[in-house]
This record gives C-alpha cells, sequence and structure tokens, in this order.
C-alpha cells in the first residue's frame, strides 16, 4: 500500500521533471520546481512510513521549509530582476 | 546493490570533471565541483550501508549501519558548503573587475 | 530493503545530474541540481542515514541553491559566455575530456569494485555502535561522534567555516551598503510573520535534540540561517539589517567558537583532556531526557551559533554588495 | 479493531492524495501556459499533500510522528499557497514588462 503510493509519487516526480527540462520559458521551469519539490517533500514522508523510520519526518519537514525558502528566492529574482530592490 | 551505489558515484564525478573540464561559465564550474562532491557523499555512504541495518540511533533492533562514514559526510557537507561560498565570493568579485564569467578571460590569474 | 525502488532512485539522480550540466538556461539548471541534492537526500534516507540526509537536505539543496541564486543575479548584467569555446579544435572541446573521463571513470570503478564484497562491521565502527550510550549517554551516535570522539574535528571545521566567513566578507567588502524596506508582497509578508516563531521553533528543536535524535548544530544553525535569508528575501535587505546587526552576527559566532572552547578547557582542568566528556565534571545524565550526554548540548548550542550565524553573514555578504561608486 | 477501520480510511486518503498529485503533475505538463499550469498544480497538488499527510496518520507508529505529520501538513497550508501566489505575482509582473516595452 504504503510502497503502491510511493512508486506513485517517484513516477509522478518523473513526469513533472520532464517540464523542467522541456518548460520553454523560466517562469515554466520555477511551476514546475515549486511542484516537484512539494512531491519529493511526499516522497520523504512514505519513505519515512515505508521503511518505519520516524526520524525521517524531520528531513521531510525540514526540506520543506527549505524549498519555500528557495521559491520565494526565486519568485523574488524573478519579479525584480535582482534581489536588493 | 552496492555496486550500483559505486557506480553512479564514480558517474557524478566524471560528470562533474567533465564539466570543469569543458565549460566555459565559471557557474557551471562550480556546478561540476559540486557534482563531484556529491559523488564522494554518495560513495561514503553507500559504502556504509550494510544489508538488514537500521540507522545508528540507540536503541538500535538488530545491527546497525556503519555510524563512523556517516559522521565524516556530515562534516564534507558543511565543509563543501563553505567552499561553494567562497566560489561564489571569488566569482562576483572576478566578476566586477574583469566584466566577464567566462573562465578563459581570467587571464590575470594565470600564474 | 527495495532494491528496485533503489535503482530507480539512482537512475533519477543521474539522469537530474546530467540534466543539470546539460540545460544551457542557468536558472534551470540550477533548480535541477537541487533537485539532485533532495534525490540524494532521499537516497541517504533509504540507507540508513538519518543525520546525512538531513544535513544535505537543509545545506546541499537548500542554502546551496540559494547562494547560488544570489551570486547569479548579482552577475546577471554580464553576457554569460556561450557553453563550449568557438576557436578551440573541436576534438579538444568535447571528445577528449569524454574520453579522459571515462577511462579515470572505469579506472575508479575497477578500484571501488574490489571493495564490494560482504561487508561487516569494522572493529571501531562495533565498539562505537555498542558503547556509545556507555561512554557518552548519548542516543544519536553520529551526534556522538561528532561531538565527543571527534570533537577536535569538530573544532577544526568551525574553524574553516570561520575561515570561508572572514575570507567572503573580505572579499566583498567595500561598495555600498544597500539597505532597501522593498519586499515581496503583502500577503506573503504577512504570512511570513506567522510562520517566522514555528520555524524559529523547529530551528531550536532541531539544535537542542542533537543528541538524541538525528539534527544537532550543523543542521539547527543553518535552519536559523535559513530565517535570516527569509527575513531578508520577504522584507528586504533593510530589515533584516536592523533587526540582526552584522555587529550581533559578529558576537555571536565568536561566542559559539568561545563557548566551544571554553567547554574543552574545562576538560582539561578538571583534569581530564581537552573536550573530554564523562571522564571530565559532565555527568551523563538519564539516556533520552534532555539534559543527558554531559558536555553534548552545550557543544551543540556552540556550533549552532557557529554555523547560523556564519551562513547567514555569508548570505548578508553576498546580497549586499553593488556596484563600486564609480559605475 | 478500530485502528484497522483508521488504516483503511488513511489507504483511501492516501490513494486519493497520489491521484491529485499525479493529476497535478499532468497539468504541468500539459496545460499551454505559466498560468494554466500555476493553477492546476498549486491546487491540485496543496490537496494532495494535505490528504496524503492526513492519511498518513495512523501509519505512524508513535505520537511524536503523528504531531510531525501535523505540523507538516499545517507548514504546507501556510507556504504552498505563499509560494504560489508569489511566483504567479512575479510571472505576471514579468509578463506585462516583456510585452509593454
Amino acid at each position: 500500500m504504503i510502497l503502491a503510493a510511493l512508486w506513485g509519487m517517484v513516477i509522478s516526480g518523473m513526469v513533472g521533471f520532464v517540464r523542467v527540462i522541456r518548460g520553454p520559458s523560466p517562469a515554466d521551469r520555477l511551476v514546475a520546481a515549486d511542484a516537484l519539490s512539494v512531491i519529493f517533500t511526499m516522497v520523504l514522508v512514505l519513505l519515512s512510513l515505508y521503511i518505519e523510520t520516524p526520524f525521517l519526518l524531520d528531513v521531510a519537514l525540514a526540506f520543506s521549509v527549505l524549498s519555500f525558502a528557495d521559491m520565494l528566492l526565486m519568485a523574488k529574482y524573478f519579479e525584480h530582476g535582482e534581489l536588493h530592490k | 546493490m552496492v555496486l550500483m551505489g559505486f557506480a553512479v558515484s564514480v558517474f557524478l564525478f566524471c560528470l562533474g570533471l567533465f564539466t570543469v573540464l569543458t565549460r566555459r561559465s565559471a557557474f557551471k564550474t562550480v556546478i561540476g565541483l559540486m557534482l563531484m562532491e556529491s559523488g564522494v557523499l554518495l560513495l561514503f555512504v553507500s559504502w556504509a550501508y550494510i544489508p538488514g541495518g537500521g540507522p545508528p540511533i540507540l536503541p538500535l533492533q538488530g545491527t546497525g549501519v556503519d555510524p563512523l562514514p556517516h559522521a565524516l559526510t556530515l562534516t564534507a557537507i558543511v565543509i563543501g558548503a563553505c567552499d561553494i561560498a567562497l566560489a561564489f565570493a571569488f566569482i562576483m568579485k572576478l566578476e566586477r573587475f574583469e566584466k566577464s564569467v567566462d573562465v578563459d578571460r581570467f587571464r590575470r590569474l594565470r600564474g | 530493503m527495495n532494491v528496485s525502488l533503489l535503482a530507480v532512485l539512482y537512475l533519477f539522480i543521474a539522469v537530474t545530474a546530467l540534466v543539470a550540466v546539460l540545460l544551457e538556461d542557468l536558472l534551470s539548471a540550477f533548480i535541477t541540481l537541487s533537485f539532485t541534492g533532495v534525490l540524494m537526500a532521499t537516497v541517504f534516507a533509504l540507507l540508513r542515514a538519518p543525520d546525512v540526509a538531513l544535513t544535505q537536505a537543509i545545506i546541499n539543496s537548500g542554502l546551496v541553491t540559494s547562494l547560488l541564486l544570489v551570486a547569479y543575479s548579482q552577475t546577471r548584467k554580464t553576457p554569460h559566455p556561450p557553453e563550449v569555446c568557438d576557436e578551440c579544435p573541436s576534438w579538444l572541446q568535447v571528445k577528449v575530456p569524454a574520453f579522459v573521463c571515462s577511462v579515470l571513470g572505469l579506472l575508479l570503478f575497477r578500484g571501488l569494485y574490489s571493495l564490494a564484497g560482504e561487508r561487516s562491521l569494522p572493529e571501531a565502527s562495533a565498539h562505537y555502535l555498542a558503547r556509545t550510550l556507555e561512554e557518552t549517554g548519548a542516543l544519536n551516535v553520529v551526534g556522538a561522534l561528532l561531538l565527543d570522539y571527534r570533537a577536535f574535528d569538530t573544532l577544526g571545521e568551525t574553524t574553516v567555516i570561520f575561515a570561508a566567513v572572514s575570507g567572503v566578507s573580505i572579499l566583498l567588502s567595500g561598495g555600498r551598503r544597500v539597505q532597501s524596506g522593498h519586499g515581496l508582497s503583502y500577503i506573503v509578508k504577512r504570512g511570513m510573520a506567522l510562520l517566522t516563531p514555528f520555524i524559529l521553533l523547529y530551528a531550536a528543536s532541531i539544535l537542542f535534540l542533537g543528541h538524541l535524535t538525528p539534527g544537532g548544530g550543523f543542521p539547527g544553525g543553518s535552519v536559523f540561517a535559513t530565517v535570516a535569508i527569509l527575513m531578508c528575501v520577504v522584507y528586504g535587505t533593510g530589515f533584516e539589517a536592523s533587526r540582526i546587526s552584522s555587529k550581533s552576527k559578529e558576537i555571536l559566532e565568536a561566542g559559539g567558537a568561545i563557548l566551544f572552547v571554553l567547554v574543552g578547557l574545562l576538560g582539561i582542568a578538571w583534569g581530564a583532556g581537552f573536550l573530554s566528556n564523562l571522564p571530565a565534571p559532565f555527568s551523563a545524565g538519564t539516556p533520552g531526557s534532555l539534559l543527558s550526554a554531559g558536555n553534548m548540548p552545550l557543544l551543540n548550542i556552540a556550533v549552532g551559533l557557529k554555523v547560523g550565524a556564519g551562513l547567514s553573514s555569508i548570505f548578508y555578504a553576498m546580497i549586499k554588495i553593488l556596484e563600486l561608486e564609480d559605475d | 479493531m478500530i485502528l484497522d477501520v483508521l488504516r483503511f480510511t488513511g489507504g483511501i486518503c492516501i490513494a486519493a492524495g497520489v491521484f491529485f498529485s499525479f493529476a497535478a503533475v499532468v497539468a504541468i505538463l500539459r496545460f499551454p501556459d505559466v498560468f494554466t499550469r500555476l493553477h492546476g498544480s498549486s491546487k491540485a497538488l496543496s490537496g494532495g499533500a494535505i490528504l496524503i499527510l492526513l492519511g498518513a496518520l495512523p501509519y505512524t507508529g508513535t505520537v511524536s510522528g503523528a504531531m510531525k505529520l501535523v505540523l507538516i501538513a499545517a507548514f504546507f497550508l501556510v507556504s504552498n499557497p505563499m509560494a504560489s501566489h508569489a511566483i504567479a505575482r512575479a510571472a505576471r509582473k514579468r509578463g506585462k514588462e516583456e510585452n509593454g516595452q
């Protein structure tokens, strides 16, 4: 059950990665990156259930915080062109 | 399974080396260095895995995996991040003086 | 242990790394590289290395990507060079480096092939796994290795961080300081105000529970640095500078180093050697409680101060520079 | 007994979450421009992620693990719309600048 969900999320990640490769504009890649960071967090959560190691939820939480910071940074870089404005 | 990890880490290392050798943008050089570092990290951790071992957190159920490479890898990750920050500082400074991020243009750095 | 899942993740890592090298657009290459980082964290988690997975997910896929983005956005006015050199002959561009790299790869793989036999725990590792609880009182063996058995290494590592911070600050000094209050939109500002206390609390939990669960000074300090980065991004650089001045960052960083050395010297004063834990006056406490494992919580706090202040001052030094006065 | 019922419900929630995540990814791949892609991915993925996290609750053996799952869900509930909002705003501003001049 958990393993099937894990496979589903990994395959979703692979399918979404096609948009990162193909995306014509950086904005498309940004959207795909936003989606993929959520998907990879879910992969970590399901993995921690699968191998029954509750410590791994820490990794998922930390990665969600960090990917949020990265997304805001990319959005700001993208909005203003530069960061210090 | 261990061999798979070794193969991927060797691939990452060689891909990083290839990037450093061929690409001209200084950022691509840094990407190559990061890939080489990732290859070494993956090599250590995949070597430390022992079939059937649990994570090295006490109390253990059964046997645990080798904790020593984990400690070394953790140190290497932090030091690698500091290296990369320093590399970026160099790139930003060179860009200000040379008006370029082309590695071939940084002539004044030749010894 | 699921071998096919591991194989697919390895394949995915190889593909993302290849794409990061081959993509022309640097922003996309950075995005792809951060995915390589988090996939490696997933593989580390699958290989039962939760500490390494946590540090990898925080530092290699989060903080380094933000540093990459800042450096790239500061230099984006200069045109980026074409991927490969035009003047050189074509065989030198791709073929010879590819040949050299594949030969090196084959040799490396041949060398590593002999390592891949039946593996059992080495004597030192078996000792660590069996006697960590009795010798240090900590539950996290990797944390005990970093802060007790090999604490001197960790002191050296914090020295490296200090060297990197001073190098970045010296290189990027000069130029005008930019202090602007121009951040992201109102919604993001209010949402960030809601989130900040919880992220700080989470960072503190990683930091203080480093001897019991995966975590410790390095990941915890990095999450603290992330909070500084987020404030800098969301509210503009002026706000971050007014809240956490560079002077106070200096004091925090120096305080971390001094705390580490003082804890070490306390061991000498007791006659047990530099940075010794349980032979010195520290008590093991009840295993599994917050105040256990002798001096390890103190050392975690010291390392966390050092790493947090160091990484956030690196980020701030990178984001604050502008053109020199004459431009 | 009650744990079995909870796990069955949780399994359905996880299946629905995986379905929504896959739908979001297909939306990213198939929709024509940036805003429709963002619309498809951010909504479906926020819902899908929270469904997976809530469905995973009965599968964690420990109370602290369940608390962490709730924490991740709460964090997603706040942070994911914020990130999508920032990206959408940036893309719109960029698009205006490129079209206007």
